[in-house]
């Protein structure tokens, strides 16, 4: 704890919904000091990124403040004049967005993005402004700033345009940062750098920072101090290792104990033939025929070959752009592979209708995004009992008991099965599609980044049943994700891909341990892993090091 | 605040019409542009009236609507009904000072006779309509002999229709060197002026025009025809509403109205409102070949339901009246036989519905929305008088190329119709019947009546064509083929200013037609 | 029990009070609406004709009550032949993809070159101006539009994992089709079927402008706006009440379907 | 950008093949045919045959369209059976009339709608969004014809302000020609202006529920700053596209609105061609509307960049 005066005050802040009465903030009071990095972890729904806005004055219309007070450099927010406000806005404090598809104004030129705010704030000419955001880009890591500044936000990657929006925001110099999940939307590898970035260019400009995060981890590694919000009230608030290694709120232990861990290495049966072998695997997108241009087919697999031995869960993790989803779409059946073959307890799929049924009523998958996954307008009931529609041989009454079953099995039992998709919850979905999946006891299940779009303590919920599941029925399991945190807790074997090739494959502990490829170690360095303590706390640590 | 903007709407006015200020000039609104200036060849009903104020025939219509000499100063027929001589008037000359001499007679006939030429009428004369004029020659400058294959009543009416726009006889400098059309050079009253397609076309006076007769007496297109005005203009004007409102204007001086505007436009102190009854004859077609309509008491009982006087002021207003006969009232063959007609008696309809063994079959009446023809409205009334009766008849609006469609098709139950004008008897017969398997369009389908209508093609005498049409009128009364309702009317609306001027035939003949200012 | 929002409210009063009216005036109108009385002519608004008489001495009120009967029932028919006619092709197309979809999509867009009213002018001459004509032209004309909508949302579709779920259960793309996507595709539809029923209205109203509407004596509000056009001058009523009626109309459409759209893609609503 | 309009009038050649050929078809469907229109009932068999030779028409439907296609490749779209003026001419004159009302009208409505929906749009849920979006979808729901008819009533016959129907050439008598077309662009004006509102509203709240917006007002920029150099670009697109598609269509379809005022536009010369089956000017006015449609488009996909330069013109 620095003794300095806070440059920030949050006192009994409470926000309601103006129509329903819900209070969305209850009560919150935290302070940030000057240089200081503070971080406010929550899952959706905790109030964290409301919390934050209000320190900028950003209310929406619907919310109405109800008590509490923000100070700001020893200055009332909450009822300051619109005028002093903007004069705050973006000099004092700047705000870094999740989505940096969206945080960049796509229609105007980046230079001038970045001008609108110098222009309001600093007292410069044209040509000064020039030369202070050319510098900025250089900064974070821009290679042809020139060519930025007279470009559109839409011809930079994901990666790129947060640090284009750092720089946007950095510029000014302002005493506070509000970064609400800055690299939430990144590819992990990409995350880390950006953070990195962050964090040096707020301490060379003495910046203080309110990171807005789900992700205890990372907030963890870069903040002094971490408010733990949830359901709009703050559970606990306190020094980073403290929290970490001596949680006092059940809601903080269950958070921690959510975190991904490595479990000891199971033993898997050595079978002859593999239950699924894919072999060459090559896939090719489009090739469409203009008018006056032949597209050239861009080649997503090169020549992918993989086996997955029954009763193995294997990884398959990547970037984006690494090739991991069009390889299951493809063992799926979901793609047209262009060469290669799909072995079946040693068949070829596609040489007889049998091979072909077999293994299609034998292979299932669950998808990422359980609100796309699931037919809006079936019951659950409907949903999960489909697959069964296909099973030979099979009465209704026994159809009636499985889906009783399975439906237990995921945890949704009494009335669950008359409900609509939409009247669940992303957790209880994920379990709806998880039981879809298994409820012909299939042999084989392909899962695509299942639990990446939960919430930190459901997403543990849906790999413990998803785990617990897969020791019941044995089935294989395929399961393509980016976050290491997940693979290294469910996976028996990993394979690493990158650019539609596979760069590493070995056991957990190998690739865990010992990472000999280049990607590999990148990808590993880039999230920090988690060791568990004996009191219910946590130890975080660099796989491969400390950063430079 | 009605008077703010008045100037401005008066400047409007002025400016859509343009007006010529020329005293001696008039401004008329016709609803539809001239197809061409080629008298007779491609033409309708608008384009004939413009080009007959323009050129003259040898033989023109009265206002009886009987073929009288017009170019010729008489007609002289052979005694064996083959040979027509014509003496041609002494001092007619052309527009362009040119003297009028047989040899313009022949040369035009050649012109007509010639396919390339698209003259209307060519096929009325060359056989293929049972007309055949076998040579024309000329023995001197003033006289025309025309030789036929047989008799025929109607040689010299044929010669005088308006559409074969009276088989003018232009000068032949009408004509391009090359043979292509130029422009109208004529004998008649009026000279060609210009023409703007698409918004207006002028005339201006003739000075060098010889009157058929003097005394200011128009008679059709005969009689006296002084061209007493300097310069008249046609505008296009396709609203009625528009045209409403340049009258009161005082923008235009003359047009058609429709009837529903008669008695407003009436009371405006600065127009009068001529109306007259022309040979247009509005009827109520039947398909007897219908499984329905075949029934000859149906057909009596649906005649005797109908109200005409009703069904014409549905359309006319108080203005018209009825006529239930083939011949139109102005003729001079309608007589006390012809104004006999059908009676409205909705007893003796459900009477004779019964007798039919009428069943409530449906009865469907064919009617379009032009609002020029009383189609519509006066199906309306009449679905309403045959409901009254006991009739399942229902209306089916289509537009009018449809229903024409279907009038030669043949393909109908009923149809609310307008026959077009005809004045001489035989040919209002023979414009609807004949046999209807050589001719679907054809109504009226009976041999005995047809040797009638025949003979009356062929016989000259007044009395005895009067007995034919008295038979064949009670004919159509008893048989109801079709049921006549009611003649058209000539309503047109001018500034009192214009004097003189008459409605004929639907022709705006502006001979003998004065300003007075 | 909330309120419903007030578009829906008002909009839902609209159209409850046109069902009513159209309803009601099968089993009675203050007079027969086809009967004429030539003693009545365009008689103005009175306590005996409270909207008064048209032309040929009919009661205005009572062809008003008669003809929002067919006008309903004209708009429901040719939204139902539209959207039925539309979601076959757009599903064949979206479904069968490749040179196929292509070539129907050329004719859909050639048809949806033209402004509707214009295809079903052309489609009204051959068919012939009579209710069913213009039911089958005003369809046919407004199909193209919901093919392609239905094909969009069938191509979105395909892209959603349910899809691929059903793929991967081992259903047929028929099946799949039938059970997954056609049954999507009814929320974008209902919107669309709403704001059609508006066009529809509007259109059958706008060929009897152009003389090619529902053939009177039966009375729609759209001949009847058209033959008022005559009278404008003598007779305002006949013009006004079928017009307010059309307008009132749309206008309870227009909020419908606001409030349709809203509850079925609250994302139109825009930010919280 | 030049490789992308010419590829896309390309693409755009099959449709309105497509447009030809139907509406040669259809037209040719329709009961009745010019030579016996022509003739009334004064037409013989024999004389219908005569005219119908005359003007062509006596050849297989294939064989017409041969020699019909024939010329429109050498850019000659025949000539009108009516009036015998060629088609062409005939066409871009009429268009022209319809032309200045609908763009006047829609330049106009959207000066007033667009600012109005983002201002609504602005200021969600207030009194002031409530009702201009009650105004507007009151405006969408009045027939254009109906309000046409409204405004002869009172500012034609109740005011004699202007006049009521006919129209005469701008260039004629620029006064006149100007009042004659107040009437209808005021219609149009007023019915595209609710279409054009309630779109810019709803895409511009789709727009004001993004990141860049708050980033915006995070950098301190003022409300007015953040809506119009920031929310109003991003949120013009769908609406640029709507104006497109309102004027692709109304500049094939004013016909009712000319028919209330008797202005002889496109539309009315395409509706009194059809009752008058003019073959000719039917199958260029058919071919002309949909070029038409199918140019303005191109033009609105081709501008689409200035709006938003992720899509480009290839």
């Amino acid at each position: 704890m620095t003794s300095t005066k806070p440059l920030l005050e949050v006192d009994g802040l409470t926000l309601r919904v103006g129509a329903s009465g819900r209070t969305v903030v209850n009560n919150v009071s935290f302070c940030v000091s000057p240089g200081e990095i503070v971080g406010i972890v929550g899952e959706s729904g905790s109030g964290k990124t409301l919390a934050a806005r209000a320190v900028m004055g950003f209310i929406p219309p619907a919310v109405r403040l109800i008590s509490g007070s923000i100070r700001f450099d020893g200055e009332e927010v909450t009822t300051m004049a619109p005028k002093r406000l903007r004069a705050i806005r973006g000099a004092r404090v700047g705000m870094v967005f999740q989505e940096p598809m969206t945080s960049l104004n796509p229609s105007m030129l980046i230079g001038r993005q970045l001008e609108e705010g110098l222009a309001l704030h600093r007292k410069l000419d044209a040509a000064g402004r020039r030369e202070l955001i050319l510098d900025m880009l250089r900064r974070v890591g821009i290679r042809d700033p020139e060519g930025a500044f007279n470009a559109y936000p839409h011809q930079y990657s994901g990666g790129m345009r947060q640090r284009i929006m750092l720089a946007s925001v950095m510029l000014l110099k302002p005493a506070l940062l509000l970064a609400d999940e800055p690299t939430t939307a990144l590819d992990a590898v990409v995350q880390r750098d950006v953070m990195e970035l962050m964090v040096d260019l707020t301490k060379e400009n003495g910046t203080a920072v309110l990171l807005i995060s789900h992700d205890l981890g990372m907030v963890a590694r870069y903040c002094s101090r971490i408010v733990v919000m949830c359901q709009g009230d703050v559970v606990e608030h306190g020094n980073s290792e403290d929290i970490l290694a001596r949680p006092q709120h059940p809601y903080t232990r269950k958070l921690l104990a959510a975190m991904p861990h490595r479990e000891p290495a199971r033993e898997v049966p050595e079978a002859g033939t593999p239950l699924v072998a894919v072999k060459d695997l090559v896939v090719d997108y489009g090739g469409r025929q203009g008018f006056f241009r032949k597209e050239q087919p861009k080649r997503a697999l090169h020549g992918i070959s993989l086996s997955v031995k029954p009763g193995e869960v294997v990884s398959v993790v990547g970037g984006s752009g690494s090739g991991k989803t069009t390889l299951g779409h493809a063992i799926a059946g979901l793609i047209k592979p262009s060469e290669g073959a799909i072995l079946f307890n040693g068949k070829p799929i596609d040489k007889s209708e049998t091979a072909y049924w077999d293994y299609r009523l034998n292979c299932q998958m669950v998808f990422q995004d359980p609100y796309s996954s699931l037919d809006p307008r079936m019951t659950i009931g409907e949903l999960v009992g489909e697959p069964l529609r296909l099973v030979k041989g099979m009465g209704a009454a026994e159809k009636k008991a499985r889906l009783a079953e399975v439906l237990g099995e995921v945890g949704l039992g009494d009335g669950f099965a008359e409900r609509y998709p939409h009247e669940l919850s992303g957790g209880q979905r994920q379990r709806v599609a998880i039981a879809r999946a298994i409820i012909r006891r299939p042999s084989f299940v392909i899962a695509d980044e299942p639990v990446s779009a939960l919430d930190v303590t459901v997403r543990a919920q849906v790999l413990e049943l998803f785990a617990e599941l897969q020791k019941k029925h044995g089935f294989s399991c395929l399961f393509i994700s980016h976050d290491l945190g997940v693979v290294e807790q469910v996976s028996d074997r990993v394979i690493v891909m990158q650019d539609g090739r596979i760069v590493e494959e070995g056991t957990r502990d190998q690739i865990f341990d010992a990472p000999q490829h280049d990607y590999t170690r990148k990808l590993l360095s880039a999230v920090p892993g988690l060791e568990s303590m004996a009191d219910g706390g946590v130890r975080l640590f660099w796989r491969l090091g400390e950063p430079a | 605040m009605k008077y703010l903007f008045a100037p401005a709407a008066a400047l409007i006015a002025t400016a859509a019409f343009a007006a010529p200020a020329m005293a001696q000039s008039i401004t008329v609104a016709v609803a539809a542009d001239i197809r061409s200036n080629n008298p007779g060849v491609n033409r309708d009903d608008n384009t004939d009236d413009f080009a007959l104020q323009l050129v003259e025939g040898l033989v023109g219509y009265n206002e009886g609507g009987v073929a009288t000499p017009l170019l010729a100063e008489k007609v002289d027929l052979s005694a064996d009904g083959k040979t027509y001589t014509f003496t041609l008037r002494q001092g007619v000359k052309f527009h362009n000072g040119a003297d009028l001499s047989s040899a313009d007679v022949l040369w035009n006939w050649t012109r007509y006779m010639d396919a390339k030429t698209d003259w209307r009428c060519t096929s009325e004369f060359d056989g293929r309509s049972g007309l055949k004029v076998e040579s024309v020659t000329a023995p001197d400058a003033r006289t025309v002999v025309m030789q036929i294959e047989k008799p025929n009543a109607l040689f010299l009416d044929t010669l005088a229709r308006t559409d074969c726009a009276m088989t003018a006889i232009l000068h032949k400098d009408s004509v391009k060197a090359d043979g292509s059309w130029d422009k109208p050079i004529g004998t008649g009253p009026y000279k060609f002026g210009e023409w703007k397609r698409g918004e207006y076309f002028t005339m201006t006076a003739f000075d060098g025009y010889k009157s058929p007769k003097e005394g200011g007496k128009a008679d059709g297109y005969v009689g006296s025809k002084r061209p007493l005005l300097k310069d008249v203009k046609f505008l296009i004007v396709k609203d009625p509403a528009t045209v409403k409102a340049g009258l009161v204007s005082g923008a235009l001086d003359m047009s058609e109205i429709l009837p529903s505007d008669a008695v407003e436009l009436r009371k405006n102190p600065k127009l009068a409102v001529a109306v007259e009854p022309n040979a247009v004859r509005h009827v109520f077609l039947i398909q007897v070949k219908d499984a329905v309509m075949g029934n000859q008491k149906l057909r009596q009982a649906i005649a005797a339901a109908l109200d005409m006087d009703e069904i014409v002021a549905a359309f006319y207003n108080d203005l018209g009246k009825p006529n239930t006969s083939p011949i139109y009232s102005g003729s001079s063959y309608f007589g006390e036989v012809e104004k006999k007609g059908h009676v409205y008696d909705a007893a003796r309809a459900k009477k004779l519905l019964q007798e039919a063994g009428y069943k409530g079959e449906k009865i469907v009446i064919l009617a379009n929305k032009r609002p020029v023809v009383p189609s519509f409205p006066a199906a309306v009334v009449a679905q309403q008088m045959l409901q009254a009766v006991g009739v399942n008849a229902e209306i089916e609006v289509l537009d009018w190329a449809t229903q024409l469609d279907r009038f030669n098709k043949g393909n109908y139950q009923m149809q609310s119709f307008s026959f077009s004008a005809r004045f001489d008897p035989a040919i209002a017969f023979e414009q609807f019947s004949g046999p209807k398997d050589k001719q679907p369009r054809k109504t009226w389908d009976n041999p005995e009546a047809q040797k009638q209508i025949d003979k009356l093609y062929v016989t000259s005498d007044r009395a005895e064509r009067q007995k034919l049409v008295d038979e064949l009128h009670k004919r159509v009364i008893d048989e109801v083929p079709m049921i006549f309702a009611f003649n058209g009317l000539d309503i047109i609306a001018h500034a009192k200013r214009v004097q003189g001027f008459k409605p004929w035939q639907s022709k705006l003949r502006m001979w003998e037609v004065t300003l007075a200012n | 029990m909330r309120l419903p929002a007030p578009n829906a409210l008002v909009g839902g009063t609209l159209i409850g009070f046109l069902a009513i009216v159209a309803s009601v005036s099968a089993l009675w109108t203050p007079y027969d609406p086809l009967r004429l009385s030539f003693r009545a002519k365009l008689a103005a608004p009175s306590a005996m004709h409270w909207l008064g008489t048209d032309e040929f001495g009919r009661d205005v009120l009572s062809r008003l009550m008669a003809g929002a009967a067919t006008s309903v029932w004209i708009s429901l028919l040719t939204v139902a032949l539209a959207v039925s006619l539309g979601t076959v092709i757009g599903l064949f197309s979206g479904y069968v993809r490749g040179w196929v979809d292509r070539t129907i999509m050329a004719f859909n867009d050639a048809l949806l070159a033209f402004p509707g009213i214009l295809l079903a002018l052309g489609l009204l001459a051959v068919v012939g101006a009579n209710k069913y004509g213009i039911i089958l032209a005003l369809g046919i004309a407004y199909a193209p539009s919901v093919a392609r909508i239905v094909r969009g949302t069938v191509l979105s579709l395909r892209e959603r994992e349910f899809i691929s779920a059903s793929r991967v259960m081992g259903n047929s793309e028929a099946f799949t089709m039938l059970r997954h996507i056609l049954p999507n595709c009814i929320a974008p539809l209902t919107v669309l079927a709403t704001s059609m029923f508006g066009w529809v209205l509007l259109a059958e109203s706008s060929l009897s402008f152009l003389g090619l509407g529902v053939p009177p004596p039966a009375p729609t509000w759209g001949n009847m706006l058209a033959g008022s056009r005559p009278y404008i001058g003598q007779a305002v009523w006949l013009g006004i009440f079928p017009g307010l009626c059309i307008s009132l109309t749309l206008l309870g459409i227009n909020l419908l379907g606001d409030a349709l759209r809203d509850k079925l893609d609250p994302r139109m609503r825009g930010a919280r | 950008m030049l490789r992308f309009a010419l590829t896309r009038i390309l693409m755009s050649v099959p449709t309105l093949l497509i447009v030809s050929v139907a509406v040669f078809g259809l037209i040719r469907l329709i009961p009745g045919d010019p030579a016996s229109l022509m003739l009334g009932d004064l037409a013989t068999p024999a004389s219908i045959a005569d005219l119908q030779a005359r003007l062509g028409l006596d050849q297989s439907v294939p064989v017409q369209f041969g020699i019909w296609f024939g010329n429109l490749l050498k850019g000659d779209l025949g000539q009108s059976i009516n009036s015998q003026q060629a088609v062409l001419p005939l066409i871009l004159q009429r268009f022209w009339i319809s032309a200045q009302i609908v763009l006047v009208a829609v330049a106009l409505a959207s000066l007033v709608a667009v600012p109005a929906g983002v201002l609504a749009a602005w200021k969600q849920d207030t009194s002031l969004d409530l009702s201009l979006v009650a105004v507007a979808t009151l405006l969408l729901s009045i027939p254009t014809f109906w309000l046409g008819l409204l405004l002869l009533l009172f500012f034609g016959l109740k005011l004699e302000w202007l006049p009521v129907v006919g129209y005469v050439s701008i260039a004629e008598n620029p006064l006149a020609g100007i009042l004659y077309l107040v009437m209808p662009i005021m219609t149009l004006f007023l019915h595209e202006i609710g279409v054009i509102l309630r779109m810019a509203r709803a895409s511009t709240l789709e727009v004001l529920r993004l990141d860049y917006i708050t980033h915006a007002r995070a950098k301190g920029l003022t409300e007015s700053a953040v809506l119009w150099n920031h929310a109003f670009k991003n949120a013009f697109g769908p609406t640029w596209t709507l104006i497109g598609l309102v004027l692709g269509n109304l500049l094939g379809g004013i016909a009712v609105v000319e028919t209330v005022f008797t202005i002889p536009g496109l539309g009315r010369l395409l509706v009194d061609s059809i009752f008058a089956r003019d073959y000719p000017v039917i199958q260029g006015c058919m071919l002309f509307v949909a070029f038409t449609y199918v140019l303005v488009n191109l033009v609105i996909d081709l501008c689409y960049p200035i709006f938003d330069p992720r899509v480009t013109a290839q």
